[in-house]
């Protein structure tokens, strides 16, 4: 019987009556009679919040990989940084949470501002000119790009190295159902992607991952020409801390950058909602999916913020719109910005050369264990894949058991995708973030000893 | 250009002068950021990335202390309306109050801690709540599953869409059209292209309903099927919807439900019922999950048993008391980077829980009661656009007021922003001149609403009376109204930009 | 009276309306609360309390909505004033920014679920903590022993002279009277009166400090002691502190440091080196526990070795590896209903913890050189009261700008908050005419300060040519300027009082 | 090395620069050099937020106490109510959290309005016309209840009732060594006061518990009339849940009811902040301690509000103010008001109700238990006193070990202050709030069980 509505019997009684009814069903009166229903929903009663709260304890308390029980190494898509309380606490502020798109902007400078920050902030990390307001998360981020690419070219030919994130690439192929792309996986060889073979010839787009996914720092510049050498729009799928210390994308040609943006004050939740980070040149500024907060001066001669270039979107543009997007995830983009300003230069740089320390000081010391090897020669940052004597999954397993999880297994992951290794049943993904500590990681080889020996 | 940082001078709390930037509050050399003491040796870059990579300077991101940080956010914060501080009567919106406990739950560290590539048996937790969602969402739409995956309204009617050509492909039919009402929000379109679909446009009749004549006109085998809200974006409940059903699924169409409207029915009818063959949700929308200035949502797809092999995976499912993750027989895949906005979902779920049954019937009562309410007591003032019973929202003209005094719909928009209120939304549905569409929902009282309706009254006699001083509202927001030609022309859209 | 609960015309983001009252929001039947289902069979109260005790009708309290409370209290905040919002630079009170890493630390349901009755074993962690509290506090005073127990610094003064009355009284050593200078806070005298002694004020000289001379005079072998703050409320260090020491340490009084200004001094002078015996501390102030609107806050005492055996028991106490509660030889008993008020002392910890010794001596340094830096370039605009440079606050004058202008200190302050700043405390100490007492701290930037500094000469300048502006600000604060006489004269504090 | 400043060395070298400064230290030249130190503090070193964050996990960890490891059915004068995440939330705004005492009402009417409210709900719920912002707790509340009737009777003999609870009583007798009062105690007889033999001449205050500390309801009306026959102020020591559902103690006479206010939206916190409550009849308030907020307008006319009564207060009135309090216990008023408004008047009923139901089920089953007895047959609520078989300290040690906090053990609690039963070592206080469920009790009953065997 809980809820949250403020009407009391006499609200009731003198609203219905204002309305000349008798009774809440006559609200309803006007459906047709056989599709009301006359039983209750087959949902459980409600229960009061105190009851919903114990309910959601429990919950919580069944998942074995909370970071009260196990010691986060897994990546591929997803790190457990640093969230400080302080950006927490800004970013949950109501003001934001509970406000609509700010169609308003007289009332909704908060919003369009941090907005336009956050804009100006991914723009600089991806080395590009104009970023939108942000997307759903990395891999519907790289859908958009997709179709940006088609726009731009009018052709339908996706050229997509293996080393994209295996759901990603799933994701897009799931949308060129409807588009009809043609997708082209590009093989990686010893770990890199490997242009070599491919036809690039009426390409749309070629797509690069950098890192990649098993954490390989990739050739970016070579791949970019070879697009514009082919008239495609060259995009980049980046993780966006390892900007901190890796070069802009844009310094390499990039015509459009995604990413995903959770690594920038977003828990790990499970794996949404997260942040689709987008930016492109301004060549493509009128095939820019989503929202756009741009700088204008209100009546009186004050700088304010508003959305702009709504002629490219769905509600005024329909079955011609760059994209159907409408809500985004400004809030997790609002998060960003303000974790970006908590990092600073500075800071971005520590989070990603750290992570990189733990992670080669991590890889070196498994190396060392008889049967446990890196994947890849290439150059990797803080993820790595690592080749296992034993099944992945079963370490992961194992290693759960005793605190730690282990990363993420590479088969698990890519669901019958390819990430051009052999037997991925064996490989391992382990990312390492600026959090974890050089004991960790010592319980982390010892423990990984014990499951492989 | 630096700046100070700690004058809320930009605040309405005090004076009128705007905010600057983070940029333009950045120091070189200020500092935020505090890590964690690892013990682990710091590496030479250099050694392990070749030269070319390696970034030359730093990102130029703001320098600023974090004391400088939180006034900046604090005051941007106040300088942004939300339900949390008023009435935001927006229309196809839903802008209930959002309760608190979803935010409870959101913040359990073995919810949010759980990183979403490990093994089922290391986040049973997750997998059973989303189960659980899953199968509150199909009784309440009558449908027979679902994925959670969608992470917004759009998303999730793209996905339908791909279901929908999933399904013809399936019995190798190939079609090639989808009717939409010429009502309808504009993701419907856009997703109906993205879907690989052309989209045939289909009048609403003078009385705000889809013109059945029309509709039955425009069938055809071509027709992979029709996109519908019901309540429509008229707010107005779709009488003839059996009829329509039946003539779609007639020549072999599907019915695609835009769950935007759900808040009307929980509990009164399903789409399920009325003969629909996919939905999907706004969970942002009917279930409270907060719109977060924009975003986040989550769009969930249910659809009937015929349907269910084709929803995207892997999907959570029950095996004994165990969860394990599936993905089903002909399923056209990930529509989402992992497993939807989880959090979200979470917060859905919550608040169902929280309601139940019969909860959720009241909330449709109250909305539709609400809404009723105010097109009736505005009767006189703002008529409204069609004459039938509206359901959680009404959409009201501000015709008669712009032709007498012209002042037009979006002026009386800007002038309650005057009176503490938020704005309905303004000119949608396209269809109905000078529309103002409100949707009160079912969490503001009498007195609110009551309040509402003084205000938009004392908007038109001041229209009549002084036209000028309506146009020029508001006067005592943080800004006034913008350039917004302006934005557009010259497009400044980031710092960089402002200082090119 | 029923008001609407959905309109944010009170907040100062739109319009200039007021806030109802709770109560004017309030309409009967409704309401908010959920409570656990427990299981448990309702009772009949009427069988288990006499008649005569059970209350007749419920307490009148509220009855809203979870949404029209939300509404409330959020448009409430949106009229408040705050350090996460601008520079709040009132002297005496030290409103440093106040990390937010401490209200994760409350956050703990390690910490903030533990009941106060617990035996030890049951609450080691919470022990541990208070014990490391009280070593770091006594390392940064230079003292021996402390305790936590007082609830804000005018209970640690209390305490404080309660340690000094009982360590006479154990030497058999009847005193009666305890010097203050005319420049302490009203606390200083109102402690005094309630610890049973009578205050002899001593005059302050030209320069601000402590007339030594009068001091000496002032002395006798009926001083219980001295109660002092240094650097003083003047933002003056008391440079004769050692010779004032000997001397009230000759007739055999003992020395009581008011910690309220130990911000100037971390690491840089320990008042234990000074020689004071008795000291507290306000870890709202100084250790950025924040302050709450008025509290809570906490105001722990250490003290020297010979006064150790007095402290207020029981004391958490370290031993071996574990941690037990023991109460001291003499103990004065307990100045707290529990053991103080333990959340602000697990916030001032985590302070502490961060800055570590050599940080808060950085903070003492910045907090000097703000103020120092401020004075200096208010030189010529507000000159300060004193010659003597000033520690982390400075006192100024509009004395000139009075006589000149006629506009007093309390006008430009009141100015101050129009131009985004909090203002000054003003007319304190009591001995400067029209004082105006500035304490940046250290977590301000040089920008914010420069800022200041500009508003104040802006307003200065005002002054002369527009007085009547200046004495009518401010004006776009949420109200303006009260009517302080009326509610004094009308007395109404109460909902009742107002409709009576 | 971490901190929150925001100083640059630019910064630095410019102000000391414009100072004539060559160094920080030279801020110091002034001081006393023989004061200076030359050494750094003997504190650990500065540690980052998140090494400070992981220390303070391990301390609350070590907290077997914690509500996720123990279900609370301790009370006495501290209890574990529901706290509904919107309270936490609303409470916790940074605006009330970071703002001082309401000096410039301009901009402070968020907190002076929120004050208002909730001297308006206190008055009501304790039956008296006035209440103050409030003091730091229950047992300090106390003492200045005493300053008053001092101030009001001239007088310094406080008669107070053996059921007031023990610390408040030993905080009464702490503060009394400065203000010299004679306190006199009246003894318990079967768990209530008998006022019978005691000599009321010259008494300033004549003080009683209600209910009392061991939970039993005690008469209110007899011992305020003997107050006033004997020209002494009547005091009452409230429990302000009881209150939901008990007549209010103005209603019997009394002049100044205090009480502690943590049972409305504050956590049990080891004891602090709490919220110390206080009112008082309009003839007393010349002597009412600490802020008091009252209505006014400002000079547009609108509604505003501001402290008053300020001669009262230790800033003007120094020596000679009614009390020397300064900061108060602001946010946790501020938090009750939200919770009392939350909870409304059925609420706060249901509350003291249904923790009264659960009392007296607890109390029913475990006097079953041989050798397990209620200490007096005095009406109670929520909350009574057990007489064990074994030692009180021992139950609550053993029922801890198996997830149920059984108590407080009344011989721990007094601290060698009666509390009129004999043997208090075998004396457990138990109380129960709404929130503990029958499963809760029934395993405490069988827990008790074997404990007791
Ligand atoms: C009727 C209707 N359909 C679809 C949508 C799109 O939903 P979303 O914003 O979650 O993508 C909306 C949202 O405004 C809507 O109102
Ligand atoms: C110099 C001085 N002493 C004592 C106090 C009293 O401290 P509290 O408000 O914590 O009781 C203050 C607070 O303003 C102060 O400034």
């Amino acid at each position: 019987m809980a809820d949250y509505l403020p009407h009391t019997d006499t609200d009731l009684r003198e609203m219905l009556a204002f309305l000349g009814l008798e009774s809440l069903d006559e609200l309803f009166a006007h459906i047709p009679e056989a599709l009301r229903l006359t039983h209750a929903l087959a949902t459980p009663e409600g229960l009061s919040e105190p009851d919903v709260a114990a309910r959601f304890q429990d919950l919580a308390a069944l998942n074995q990989a909370r970071s009260s029980r196990t010691v986060c190494f897994a990546g591929a898509g997803a790190y457990d940084h640093t969230v400080p309380p302080v950006v927490t606490s800004l970013g949950s502020r109501s003001e934001f949470v509970t406000a609509y798109t700010p169609y308003q902007p007289e009332v909704a400078q908060g919003v369009l501002q941090a907005v336009f920050e956050y804009q100006s902030m991914v723009s600089r990390l991806f080395g590009l000119e104009v970023a939108n307001a942000s997307l759903y998360d990395g891999a519907t981020g790289l859908v958009e790009a997709l179709n940006m690419a088609h726009g731009s070219t009018g052709r339908s030919r996706m050229v997509i190295s293996q080393g994209v994130h295996p759901h990603w690439r799933q994701v897009v192929k799931t949308f060129a159902r409807g588009t009809g792309y043609e997708i082209v996986e590009v093989p990686l060889v010893n770990g890199v992607t490997d242009w070599s073979g491919v036809d690039l010839g009426e390409a749309a787009a070629v797509v690069v991952a950098y890192p990649n996914v098993l954490g390989a720092i990739e050739e970016v510049g070579a791949p970019m020409n070879l697009a514009h050498a082919h008239g495609a729009l060259g995009v980049v799928c980046a993780n966006p801390v390892a900007l901190g210390v890796l070069r802009s994308p844009g310094d390499f040609g990039a015509d459009v950058v995604v990413g995903e943006g959770q690594p920038f004050g977003t828990a790990l939740s499970f794996g949404g909602p997260y942040l689709g980070l987008f930016a492109c040149t301004m060549e493509q500024i009128r095939r820019l999916p989503g929202r756009i907060v741009g700088e204008t001066l209100d009546l009186e001669g004050r700088r304010a913020f508003v959305t702009t270039l709504r002629a490219r979107e769905q509600d005024i543009r329909r079955e011609k719109a760059t994209s159907n997007i409408c809500s985004n995830q400004t809030l997790m983009a609002i998060t960003a910005s303000i974790q970006l300003s908590y990092l600073g230069p500075r800071g971005l740089y520590e989070v990603a050369a750290r992570s990189a320390a733990g992670a080669h000081h991590l890889a070196a010391r498994l190396s060392e264990i008889p049967g446990v090897s890196l994947v890849s020669d290439a150059p990797f940052l803080h993820e790595f894949a690592l080749r296992l004597p034993v099944s992945a999954h079963r370490v992961v397993h194992e290693m759960a058991a005793e605190g730690l999880l282990a990363g993420v297994a590479l088969d698990h992951l890519s669901e019958g995708e390819s990430c051009g290794v052999r037997d991925p049943e064996t490989v391992l993904l382990v990312a390492v973030t600026e959090k974890r500590t050089r004991e960790e990681m010592d319980s982390y080889v010892d423990v990984m000893k014990k499951v492989v020996a | 250009m630096s700046q100070p940082g700690g004058r809320a001078a930009s605040a309405p709390l005090m004076g009128r002068e705007i905010e600057p930037t983070i940029f333009e509050l950045s120091s070189p050399g200020r500092s935020a950021y505090q890590l964690r003491t690892t013990g682990v040796e710091a590496l030479d870059l250099t050694s392990v990335v070749p030269g070319e990579y390696v970034r030359e300077e730093p990102v130029r991101l703001p320098e600023v202390s974090e004391r400088d940080l939180v006034g900046h956010v604090t005051r941007l914060s106040h300088r942004q309306f939300s339900v949390d501080l008023g009435f935001y009567p927006l229309g196809s919106c839903t802008m209930k109050y959002n309760p608190k406990i979803a935010d409870w739950v959101t913040g359990l560290e073995g919810l949010n801690s759980v990183h979403p590539g490990v093994p089922s048996e290391l986040c049973q937790g997750w997998l059973e709540l989303m189960v659980d969602l899953e199968e509150r969402l199909c009784a309440v739409t009558g449908m027979a599953a679902a994925t959670l995956q969608p992470a917004a309204g759009a998303a999730g009617e793209l996905t339908g869409l791909l279901l929908m050509r999933a399904y013809h492909e399936s019995r190798h039919d190939q079609r090639r059209r989808v009717l939409i009402p010429d009502s309808a929000h504009g993701t419907n379109p856009a997703s109906v292209t993205l879907g690989g679909y052309e989209v045939t446009t289909i009048p609403s009749g003078p009385d705000g309903l889809v013109d059945v004549a029309a509709l039955k006109a425009a069938l055809g085998d071509d027709v992979a099927g029709i996109m519908l809200t019901n309540p429509n974006t008229a707010g107005l409940f779709e009488e003839n919807i059996v009829e329509i059903a039946e003539a779609v699924h007639g020549v072999g169409g599907l019915l695609y439900y835009d769950g935007a409207n759900l808040n009307a029915i929980l509990g009164v009818v399903r789409p399920g019922d009325m003969g629909f063959d996919i939905v999907h949700m706004n969970l942002h929308k009917t279930f409270a999950t907060p719109h977060g200035g924009g975003g986040p949502g989550a769009g969930p797809v249910a659809v009937a048993e015929h349907l269910a092999p084709f929803l995207p995976g892997p999907q959570p499912a029950r095996e004994g008391d165990h969860f394990v993750w599936r993905s089903p027989e002909h399923s056209i895949g990930r529509v989402h980077g992992w497993h939807g906005n989880a959090l979200v979902l979470a917060r859905a779920l919550a608040y169902i829980e929280v309601h139940g049954g019969d909860g959720l019937r009241r909330v449709a009562e109250r909305a539709v009661l609400n809404a009723r309410y105010l097109q009736a007591r505005l009767a006189d003032t703002l008529p409204a656009a069609y004459e039938g019973p509206c359901m959680h929202e009404c959409v009201l003209t501000a015709k008669g007021l712009k032709d007498e005094t012209g002042v037009r719909g979006l002026d009386v928009a800007k002038a309650l922003l005057e009176h503490g209120f938020h704005a309905p939304t303004v000119y949608f549905p396209l269809i109905v001149e000078e529309a103002l569409m409100f949707e009160p929902t079912e969490t503001e009282s009498r007195e609110t609403i009551d309040a509402l309706v003084d205000a938009l009254r004392s908007i038109a006699e001041q229209s009549v009376r002084d036209p000028d001083g309506v146009r020029a509202a508001p006067r005592s927001t943080p800004v006034r109204r913008l350039d917004e030609a302006r934005a557009a022309r010259q497009l400044v859209a980031t710092e960089d930009a402002a200082h090119r």
